[in-house]
């Protein structure tokens, strides 16, 4: 089997893509979407290690990051709804209510 | 062969990555991001992580990426009411500061270095279910709990009226 | 008679005690209701004279409250009495009793437990508090009935009975501080119980104040025993006394220090110079709360503690020497004064801190037994003199002023008869309460280790002038043509039996209180000093072992004879001067106060003491406040407090542009931090 | 590198298979019209013919092909060119890919090596089915949305949400089966229906988990958009569901999507509810009926009997949608989503606690 370092780099790669998804865009879709990218490197990662060590625990905790992606996407797809229900807009530049 | 195959699916989960952040319409990002996620599969397979491959299609392309699709249609934003995307100002910089992360986890990467550990079947739906069920069950539980709440959120936030 | 009733002599204060709870509950929740409800209704034009309250129909809770309050301490006098009885019943050496109630305050070695004592000083004490106290609780029935706030009046006079009965049962400085400060509240509360007259609430608030200054004195004078004897017990403190003076610890400057402290704690509640200003001013409380508290009970808190810590004061001469030399002044300053006022509670009051003055002089000479027999005597008479003086103020219809009394004996027999016992017994007259304990006195000032010939002389004079101005407020209040109001003549009455009742008892005990202290020199049995004498016997020994008790037997008989004749001729002479400007040539008096006008005009106006005071300490203090106020407060510390909010305010004015509320600026910042973090991870 | 013959091997079982269930897929549109006819009481399809010869009109599907390849393949104006295209295949290549795990006979040894009749028997097995039949729905969701028009999207989003509801019950209403067989791979599963049940009854999974195959099989037409579950298409509301505007050979590809799929859930209910390529009695010496009778069979016969065994199983399942469909009425769709989340879930849900329970009991008290 391969030593891991590639996977590695692979992971680092897609999480840096991930990364300038979700700084450069304004769609909230595809920024969610980058958001799933960078968790699917880290998921690389974690497979990468686990499988070198021989340890499950890499599988679990690539498992938990999967849960927390479907959780964060069903929530996040909720808000964005409700968002567009509201303003129209999936544009995040115009969403700065947060704002003083 | 799994050199070869990982540079194949490697490239595959790249450029639909890429793909995915330049896309312009939701829909055609969503539909590389499956793609991207079949590749990641694939080297899930490569490591042998049989379960958590078959989980990653099953709960990404089965289900997380059907709901995002599921949300562009029904948003369905007219293509001319896209946001526009320039890259200029703080996202150049972003997409430039990503570039440097990318650097440094690539040096990061070149640095690891820790010892094989058994060759033992890692990754297989026994292996992966034993540890989830007696290690981490814990942990497992909360992570249904977590999933009730996310459930109940994501219905609470989107639906009209309650 | 049993001992086992020393086992209840936590009974003694916790029954006054029961009486606040009782009567505070209906205060709380009958009276207040409904006085609030009054007040509502614009009930505005009621009058605060003293005693004259509205007409209105009884609530039904006056009379349980007029039952409960004198009942406690009723009850609470019975229980003494049996209890000294049982002390008595011991052998004299014997005669000490403590009872630890609860463990109160225990850290490191220290302990004070809450923790009763009775011993002679102490039952003389609880016998004159709840006797004399009963008394004034059952002529305030009467008294007061008119009052609206009916059942506070009667929480207040039961915390006080409280506070005083811990005060002199307590076994330690502690729970005596405990009841010191306790009847400092009280009479606070009672003072200003008028408190919608601003005299009232002004002379309560001078009374505390005074006060809270002799507390410090008494506080630090606590410390300061504490420190040196590790402990606040009187038998463990009395008991080191010898050990620690014998191996150098306690020196005498140190007792001094500790002595003086604790006497200026006794200035202060026993109202001598230079703290005295408050009692006459306390004047503006309810007549049987003058009577109670500012002249049988609480004034008298200051020479009980001196008397209890005797084996202290007699370590060190200059304190005895300080004690009896402002005892003296006080007694003749004060004295002087009395002349002039026109104000009958005015008179009396004054009278009250010349008395106190006598105490202290005895206590000065180490004469402690006579300050304290003084003080038993004093309290019977004084006590007398007040209420009869209330007596005569309800007849009046709240009028106080002697100018506009005269020729009420024939209105008010029996308020006479009892008030001129009184001042007969005030005066010196032989035979009556007060000659036996003055005189025993002015015998021991002048006789005593400790005394001085000066020290008799002016307690001699200011006998005598004693003697004048009580004769002085006799003659114009009872003889003479009347000078009432037409309108109040109409109204004279005798007081009601709950009122005279106690005055006449109060008369009787004028009379003989004295006689369980005729000194051997009258072929009697000094009954008193004997029963005291364990408790300075005590201190004397520890002292320099000569008892001032016995100074006596240094001096001829013939001696001391004369000096009695002597004061009671000065006594005499007051008397008979009394009636020469008074009945036989009245119009006298305003041309003497003409003659002397700044003289005259000085002694009325209390030699403006607290003109003086005002000038040199509250203007001072408002002040110096001020300056503080403006300077310190307003400017110093709130400008801290403002800049720093102010100074926070910008920076989070600054700070919340950062937030511009766009996602992706809030994502970057997390890019960035990121980038730097594992970039710093890279350099390690 | 692999050698010749396995490649050989290999390469021969994904086109036996493929043939199989392409030509099942033809016989089936064929089945689907003579059934309804049979059942309305008409004669269906018998007008084509080849040189005079009708064949009971069997000559139709072929006629449709060829109907369907030469209409002129158009794509709307405002469509989305690339997922209007897109959308046809990725119906198709789920519902073809099932196929891959489901065993059809037991291993046979030829030339000493031993060949599993299965074209990849994978060690996550079961999950490996809910993988591919969860991407069913993106050929039906893009279709629809690719359309850009009314009636496809609302069918788009029908199907959608029902298949991902269905989805649920499905995969929990299998969880009973691999507790009772303690196995993923399907092969395994199948080996383990070959026991008996207290000596008499086969131990298939319809005698082990009879709601599980109910709520499997109800599942399963749901996720196969057939009656009384094809709202996504129900022609009195929506026209045609998401491929209205479809035509030619991509519609065939949607057809042949939902015939294959059909044949596919077929051949898993036979697989894990019916014993795969088990026949009743037969082990591999030959029949051992209960009662101590045995009867022995040559190898070749064994295997001849089981393969067509599964074969006739298969068979039955598909002919069992024809009967379906023309039996039972359409549902409303909110019925069919409360019947989904209300009725099939709890269900399931119950189903796979009641079946702990019970190996639990065996576990503890040995029965």
């Amino acid at each position: 089997m391969m030593e891991p370092t590639a996977y590695l780099l692979l992971s680092g790669i897609l999480f840096g893509i991930g990364v300038a998804g979700v700084v450069a865009r304004k769609n909230a879709l595809i920024i969610l979407m980058s958001v799933e990218i960078m968790l699917n490197a880290v998921n690389v990662a974690f497979i990468a290690v686990g499988s070198h060590l021989g340890d499950p625990t890499g599988s679990i905790f690539a498992f938990m990051v999967m849960t927390v992606a479907a959780a964060e996407a069903a929530v996040g797809l909720a808000i964005l709804i409700a968002i567009y229900r509201l303003k129209e807009t999936i544009d995040i530049t115009e969403l700065s209510v947060l704002k003083w | 062969m799994e050199p070869i195959l990982f540079i194949i699916f490697g490239a595959i989960a790249v450029g639909g990555a890429i793909m995915v952040v330049t896309r312009k319409h939701p829909m055609s990002s969503a539909l590389y991001l499956i793609l991207t996620l079949f590749a990641v599969a694939a080297l899930f397979v490569l490591r042998q992580a049989h379960f958590l491959a078959a989980i990653q299609v099953i709960v990404y392309a089965g289900a997380v990426m059907v709901l995002f699709i599921f949300v562009i249609m029904l948003i369905n934003v007219p293509e001319n009411k896209l946001p526009m995307e320039r890259l200029t100002g703080l996202r150049l910089l972003g997409v430039v500061a990503a570039g440097f992360l990318i650097l440094e986890s690539a040096i990061l990467a070149r640095r690891f270095a820790m010892p094989a550990g058994s060759t033992a079947d890692a990754g297989s739906v026994q292996a992966v279910g034993r540890a989830l069920f007696t290690d981490y069950l814990l942990a497992f539980e909360i992570t249904s709990v977590l999933l009730l709440a996310a459930v109940i959120g994501a219905i609470a936030l989107a639906k009209r009226k309650i | 008679m049993v001992t086992g009733i020393l086992d209840y002599i936590w009974l003694v204060p916790a029954l006054p005690l029961l009486g606040v709870l009782l009567n505070g509950a209906i205060a709380l929740f009958c009276e207040r209701p409904l006085l609030l409800a009054e007040a509502a209704h614009g009930d505005e034009g009621h009058g605060h004279g003293d005693a004259h309250g509205g007409h209105h129909a009884p609530a039904p809770y006056r009379k349980l409250v007029a039952f409960i309050g004198p009942a406690v301490v009723g009850a609470a006098f019975v229980v003494s009495v049996l209890a000294v009885l049982a002390l008595a019943a011991r052998p004299a050496h014997d005669r000490f009793f403590v009872q630890v109630l609860f463990p109160w305050i225990q850290a490191g070695g220290f302990s004070a437990p809450a923790a009763l004592q009775l011993d002679p000083l102490s039952s003389v004490m609880i016998l004159v508090v709840t006797g004399v106290g009963f008394l004034i609780h059952v002529y305030s029935a009467g008294y007061m009935s008119h009052e609206k706030a009916f059942a506070r009046y009667f929480v207040y006079l039961n915390l006080f009975t409280f506070a005083m009965l811990t005060l002199v049962l307590g076994s330690n400085y502690l729970v005596m501080f405990v009841g010191w400060e306790g009847v400092g509240l009280c009479s606070y509360l009672l003072i200003g119980y008028w408190y919608e007259k601003k005299s009232a609430s002004d002379a309560g608030k001078k009374a505390f104040i005074v006060n809270r200054i002799g507390d410090f004195g008494f506080m630090l004078g606590v410390f300061l025993i504490f420190w040196t004897f590790g402990t606040v017990n009187y038998t463990e403190v009395f008991a080191k006394v010898p050990l620690l003076s014998a191996n150098g610890v306690l020196t005498t400057e140190i007792a001094t220090a500790i002595t003086l402290l604790l006497f200026v704690g006794a200035i202060g509640k026993s109202a001598q110079i230079p703290l005295y200003v408050w009692l006459p001013d306390a004047m503006e409380g309810p007549t049987p709360v003058s009577a109670l508290i500012h002249a049988a009970t609480m004034v008298t808190a200051g020479v009980y503690m001196v008397a209890r810590s005797s084996s202290l004061f007699l370590l060190s001469p200059v304190s005895m020497g300080v004690v009896a030399t402002v005892g003296a002044a006080t007694a003749i300053f004060s004295a002087t004064i009395g002349i002039t006022q026109n104000d009958i509670k005015r008179v009396l009051a004054y009278s009250t801190v010349s008395q106190l003055g006598y105490m202290f002089l005895a206590c000065g000479v180490g004469a402690f037994t006579a300050g304290i027999f003084h003080l038993m005597t004093h309290a019977f008479f004084k006590a007398l003199l007040f209420l009869g003086s209330g007596s005569v103020i309800h007849a009046l219809s709240g009028e106080q002023d002697m100018r506009k009394m005269g020729s009420l004996k024939k209105h008010l027999p029996i308020t006479f008869t009892t008030m001129f016992i009184a001042t007969l017994a005030i005066a010196g007259i032989p035979g009556l309460s007060g000659f036996f304990s003055k005189d025993e006195i002015l015998w021991k000032a002048f006789s005593s280790e400790h005394g001085h010939i000066a020290l008799w002389a002016v307690a001699a004079l200011a006998a005598g002038i004693t003697a004048f101005y009580m004769f002085r407020l006799v003659f114009l209040t009872f003889f003479g043509e009347s000078r009432m109001e037409p309108e109040v003549e109409k109204h004279v009455h005798e007081s009601p039996y709950s009122m005279t009742v106690p005055l006449m008892l109060l008369a009787v005990l004028s009379v003989v209180g004295g006689w369980i202290g005729i000194p051997e020199v009258l072929k009697g049995h000094n009954y008193f000093e004997e029963w005291l004498a364990p408790v300075f016997a005590q201190g004397a020994a520890g002292g320099h072992g000569a008892a001032g008790a016995h100074g006596a037997a240094h001096h001829p008989v013939a001696l001391e004879l004369g000096l009695m004749a002597g004061s009671v001729a000065v006594a005499l002479c007051g008397i008979g001067l009394a009636y020469y400007l008074y009945r036989v040539r009245t119009n006298k008096p305003k041309e003497i106060a003409e003659a002397v006008p700044g003289l005259y005009d000085v002694v009325l106006n209390k030699y403006y003491v607290d003109e003086i005071y005002d000038f040199l300490f509250v203007r001072r203090i408002v002040n110096g406040s001020i300056v503080l106020w403006q300077a310190f407060d307003a400017a110093f510390i709130d400008g801290i407090v403002n800049g720093i909010a102010a100074a926070v305010r910008g920076a989070g004015d600054g700070v919340r542009r950062l937030q511009t509320g766009v996602v992706g600026n809030y994502a970057f910042s997390l890019l960035l931090g990121a980038v730097l973090l594992v970039g710093y991870i890279l350099t390690r | 590198m692999i050698p010749l013959f396995d490649l050989g091997v290999a390469v021969a079982r994904v086109a036996v298979f493929f043939a199989f269930v392409f030509g099942l897929v033809v016989v089936m549109t064929w089945v689907e019209r003579k059934g309804a006819a049979y059942m309305q009481d008409r004669r269906g399809p018998n007008r084509a013919r080849i040189l005079g010869i009708t064949l009971f009109g069997m000559f139709h599907p072929l006629a449709d092909a060829l109907k369907f390849l030469f209409k002129e393949d158009f794509i709307p104006d405002n469509a989305h060119r690339l997922f209007y295209q897109l959308a046809p295949m990725f119906a198709l290549a789920p519902a073809i890919l099932t196929m891959a795990v489901v065993p059809f006979g037991p291993p046979v040894t030829i030339a000493g090596k031993t060949i599993s009749l299965q074209i990849a028997d994978l060690n996550v097995g079961i999950l490996y089915l809910f993988a591919v039949s969860g991407l069913a729905v993106y050929g039906v969701v893009l279709a629809g949305w690719s359309s850009n028009s009314k009636y496809p999207l609302l069918g788009g989003l029908r199907s959608s949400a029902q298949m991902i509801s269905y989805e649920v019950s499905l995969g929990l209403s299998i969880m009973g089966i691999l507790m009772v067989f303690q196995a993923i791979r399907l092969s395994e599963i199948v080996l383990g229906q070959g026991e008996l049940l207290f000596g008499i009854l086969p131990k298939w999974g319809v005698f082990v988990q009879p709601l599980g195959f109910v709520l499997f099989l109800t599942a399963l037409y749901a996720e196969a958009n057939r009656t009384p579950f094809d709202l996504p298409e129900g022609e009195s509301e929506l026209v045609a569901g998401y491929h209205t505007e479809y035509a030619s050979f991509k519609f065939s590809m949607f057809m042949m999507a939902e015939y294959i799929h059909m044949v596919v859930g077929a051949a898993v209910i036979a697989t894990l509810f019916f014993g795969g390529w088990q026949f009743p009695y037969l082990a591999d010496k030959g029949f051992a009926f209960p009662g101590g009778l045995s009867v022995t069979v040559p190898a070749a016969g064994v295997l001849v009997l089981r393969i067509g065994s599964f074969i006739g199983k298969t068979l039955f399942f598909c002919w069992l949608y024809v009967w379906v469909r023309w039996t039972i009425p359409r549902f409303r769709y909110d019925q069919v989503m409360r019947l989904g989340w209300k009725v099939m879930l709890p269900l399931s849900l119950l189903n796979i606690f009641v079946t702990g329970l019970v190996l639990l009991l065996i576990d503890k008290g040995g029965f």
